[in-house]
């Protein structure tokens, strides 16, 4: 199991990594986003399912929601 | 690489160099002697009473009732933090609504026009399902993993759902504002109605029952479903005020 | 191998995550990223601080009719509070962080600081 | 006798109730009133009682070292008396100085500013501590806003450097939390000595970088100087004056109470001084008078972070004297400067020549203010200027009682330059607005009088106060002991 989660966690440093030196905004919500999901999964590994449900719901969900959001309403509303 | 690169290249470093030793020092993974923490006192809910085996479906009136150990520390032994939680969110709604206040709201919507036909009905069905698992999350919060938190974002992602659907989809702005409101002062009120009763804020002033069934654990699941209220009301809000802008 | 990953994944991983966003925010130039940092570094501590209630063979702390009897050996839930309380601390502080940059954003028209005054440095 | 969780209850309640309401004139700015006049009584009502006995809260009647409990003892209720006592004036001043257009929020988020101010003073758990300095801060930010031109870039500032400070913070409670098994203050006071020394010294560095953001000490204060320029006057007082109290308070909870260790008030002494020295420096070259009122924050701050880790009662108590007279002064000279600029239109102090003529009442406040801070006789700064000195001189640090003079030369040459221009030279400005804040200016020229006058009031449960700062034992047994 050790190696499943040690896996996880690679991908999730790997998308951090990936969100803050992505150029593309969206695609950097979307890595922040992914990273919030995986920590939710590790949450749920770690005996902790109301906290990933919590992670799931309000970090991976509703957070990436708003930074879309305010990237519609800001960089991306020039473009158009 | 330009020169704050490397110096925060640096202070990085250093801090990791620091972190990795204190982690050093702290218990290792898996090692944590919970017989040793505060935590025991709350898992055999013997904080006030004495140290009694807790049996799902059949221990009569614990000092805290609720199953899931986890909404009995946070609505329970640490409500305080609770409140100070839920203040938090309202304060982050009161400054956003302050942020983007404007006189007239201007025509501007997220999306130039609705969703497909698809998207919209698919939106209208998955809504009130999504209200109903949001408030069914919220009033288990003491049997079932969840409670008011992640309900009221279930509540807000159906709220969001309908943004992204509908162009001119608006919150009744006054509604919201009435049930945080009553949300927030039904939670303070519980507090000093323990206080006048029982000589304690927050303290539970209702039965406990038994442990397990819908009703019980006094007034976790009142207080949850304030919270729950109020959270999926806030984050509405907030959600709305940032499409609005 | 299989020890080092057993007992310094969780806590490495966690701590790496939060310097990751720390050097995200000390190092990036568009306030978007920088948010995103902040919420990369409040995702490591809140990981970081589940890991340290960990218990080995410790069941998730919720009676149920499987798991009915506080004797069982359960992971901490005290860390597990707190992280809950810390989550929605910390997405009441990124929405309120992206509604000031929206307003910043309206009235510079960019999100590069070192364009903004009153933000560089 | 009225138990003191109301003070933090009622401005939830009313901050909560306030949107309701808000469709009545008027409504938020009274209910603030309301609420700080009710605080102020129950602060009066406890007042002899804490002094005798201190006295613990056990929030949800969980025993004291399990569940969250405030604790109350002189030291903390010097700090409530005082908080309370600006937050009432404040309220009163904002009677008259709110209309923003949201005005009802401005009011909830005062409200709530203060909730967790006097949370952080009383908690006696550490994640309840962080909880309240969340609420302060988020409080905060969302009210450094309400200055439409400037606020939103000093808010955004502010916010980046106090969500990185609470990560750390979070990550000394966690840290700790593994290390002690409990989050109260009492029980990690009493195990501290089973922690190996190096992981004691992470964790209050990292206890140090959450919370001296807080305090406005130098590294972590680089938004200070642009918060407390730009924000509303009476925010620029509050997070003057009571946030940076209450962050003090946290950080000698920590330093003192927590964990102990000699070698560390070494470094915390020198942090302080270097911190001392440039904020003094940095506030005599500046223009802006809000700027120089706000280099000058930080400075007094390092002031009292410096003196009061010489650790010597005597010291502590003139550290602690300081900290509660600055608050008074420095929500004085804030409030003045507010209403100057509002009269000329200017934040610079070379506009303000002569205009102690058409606003005298101003203008006297301000130089007050001002002497208060340099602690000129009779006023209540120089009591505790000379605790300072005494105490540093008593404990042998000649050095730093050198520079504490060295620096009371700085600031006389800034604060003297400005009082110098308020009544000498002739005004160009023909402002007729008029100035509707007698009421709070008096009142805080009152008190700066009172206590210059008759400090014995105040000095002498300072003195008890900081025996109860430097005797952790009882701090320990009154928690654990079960009173």
């Amino acid at each position: 199991m050790i190696y499943l989660y040690s896996l996880l966690i690679i991908l999730m440093l790997a998308s951090a990594i990936a969100a803050i030196f992505m150029e593309n905004l969206l695609s950097s919500i979307i890595a922040a986003g992914l990273v919030s999901l995986i920590a939710a999964a590790l949450y749920f590994f770690l005996k902790a399912p109301d906290v990933a449900m919590t992670e799931a719901a309000i970090g991976a969900g509703l957070t990436t929601a708003i930074f879309v959001v305010t990237l519609m309403k800001t960089e991306w509303g020039d473009d158009k | 690489m330009k020169a704050r690169n490397i110096i925060s290249l640096i202070l990085i470093i250093f801090l990791a160099y620091f972190l990795f030793q204190a982690l050093n020092l702290v218990p290792g993974f898996g090692m944590a002697n919970i017989e040793e923490r505060t935590a025991t006192h709350y898992i055999n809910k013997d904080v006030n009473s004495k140290k009694e085996e807790i049996k799902f479906n059949e221990s009569k009136n614990p000092e805290s009732g609720s199953a899931n150990m986890v909404t009995s520390v946070v609505v329970n032994y640490r409500s305080f933090d609770t409140l100070g939680e839920v203040t938090v969110l309202f304060i982050a709604a009161t400054g956003i609504g302050a942020i983007l206040f404007r006189k007239r709201k201007k025509e501007k919507t997220m999306m130039d026009e609705d969703g497909s036909l698809i998207l919209v009905t698919g939106v209208k069905i998955l809504f009130p399902l999504l209200l109903l698992l949001g408030t069914y999350i919220f009033v288990h919060g003491h049997l079932t993993p969840g409670g008011g938190f992640q309900g009221g974002a279930v509540i807000a992602t159906a709220f969001l759902l309908m943004f992204l659907a509908k162009k001119n989809y608006k919150l009744d702005n006054s509604k919201f504002k009435l049930i945080e409101g009553i949300a927030g002062i039904t939670f303070v009120g519980l507090g000093l109605i323990g206080l006048a009763t029982k000589g304690y804020f927050l303290m539970n002033f209702l039965n406990n029952g038994v442990i397990g069934s819908s009703f019980s654990s006094g007034i976790i699941p009142i207080i949850y479903i304030a919270i729950g209220f109020k959270v999926g009301a806030e984050l509405a809000g907030i959600i709305s005020n940032l499409v609005e802008a | 191998m299989k020890e080092f990953l057993t007992n310094w994944a969780f806590f490495g991983g966690s701590i790496l995550l939060i310097l990751i966003g720390l050097y995200g925010v000390l190092t990036r130039k568009n306030l978007i990223k920088i948010i995103i940092g902040l919420s990369l570094m409040d995702t490591g501590v809140n990981t970081l601080l589940v890991s340290l209630g960990y218990v080995n063979g410790g069941k998730a702390p919720i009676l149920t009719s499987i798991v009915s009897s506080s004797t069982e050996k359960f992971v901490d839930p005290v860390p597990q509070a707190l992280v809950l309380t810390a989550i929605v601390i910390g997405v009441a502080v990124l929405a309120l962080a992206l509604s000031i940059v929206m307003k910043v954003y309206e009235k510079n028209q960019t999100l590069d600081i070192s364009k903004i005054r009153g933000l560089k440095w | 006798m009225v138990n003191p969780i109301l003070l933090i209850a009622l401005p939830l309640l009313a901050s909560f109730l306030i949107p309701l309401i808000d469709h009545i004139k008027k409504s938020g700015s009274i209910t603030v009133l309301a609420t700080m006049i009710i605080n102020f009584m129950i602060v009066i009502n406890n007042f002899e009682k804490i002094l005798e006995k201190p006295m613990l809260i056990e929030i949800g009647g969980w025993q004291a070292p399990f569940g969250i409990n405030l604790y109350l003892g002189s030291l903390e209720m010097m700090g409530i008396a005082t908080i309370s006592l600006i937050g009432l004036i404040l309220a009163i001043y904002n009677l008259n100085h709110s209309h923003f257009e949201s005005e009802s929020k401005f009011h909830s988020l005062f409200l709530l500013i203060m909730a967790g101010i006097y949370g952080i003073v009383m908690t006696g758990d550490i994640f309840n501590l962080f909880v309240f300095i969340e609420i302060t801060t988020i409080a905060a930010y969302g009210l450094t806003t309400f200055n439409k031109e400037m606020g939103y870039e000093a808010a955004l500032k502010y916010l980046i450097v106090g969500s990185i400070s609470s990560v750390f913070l979070l990550m000394a409670i966690g840290l700790t939390y593994s290390a002690v098994g409990s989050l109260n203050m009492a029980v990690i006071a009493e195990s501290s000595h089973l922690i190996s020394p190096a992981l004691i010294r992470i964790i209050t560095l990292l206890f140090f970088v959450g919370i001296a953001f807080e305090a406005g000490i130098f590294p972590l204060s680089i938004w200070v100087p642009d918060v407390h320029s730009i924000s509303p006057s009476a925010v620029s007082s509050t997070l003057s004056g009571l946030v940076f109290l209450a962050g003090i308070f946290a950080l000698n909870k920590v330093f003192f109470t927590l964990f102990i260790d000699p070698e560390l008030y070494f470094y915390l002494m020198l942090i302080g001084a270097i911190s001392l020295i440039i904020g003094e420096l940095i506030a005599y070259q500046q223009e802006d008078i809000k700027r120089m009122l706000a280099y000058s924050s930080i400075a007094q701050m390092s002031l009292v972070l410096t003196i009061v880790s010489v650790g010597t009662r005597y010291a502590v108590a003139g550290g602690l004297f300081q900290l509660l007279n600055h608050a008074v002064l420095k929500t004085l000279l804030f409030l003045t400067a507010g209403l100057m600029i509002k009269y000329t239109g200017s934040r610079k102090i070379s506009d303000f020549e002569g205009i102690g003529k058409k606003i005298p009442l101003v203008a006297i406040g301000f130089s007050v203010g001002a002497m208060g801070i340099l602690g000129v006789p009779f006023f209540n700064g120089f009591i505790s200027k000379l605790m300072i000195i005494n105490g540093s001189l008593n404990a042998g640090k000649y050095l730093l009682t050198f520079l504490i003079l060295f620096t009371t030369v700085v600031e006389m040459g800034y604060y003297l330059k400005v009082i110098q221009k308020l009544f000498f030279g002739e005004t160009k400005i023909n402002s007729n607005k008029t100035i509707k804040a007698y009421v709070p200016i008096l009142i805080l020229i009152a008190i700066v009088f009172i206590v210059g006058i008759y400090p014995d009031m105040i000095t002498e449960p300072i003195n008890q106060a900081a025996n109860e700062l430097l005797s952790r034992s009882n701090y320990i047994l009154n928690v654990l002991g079960g009173m």
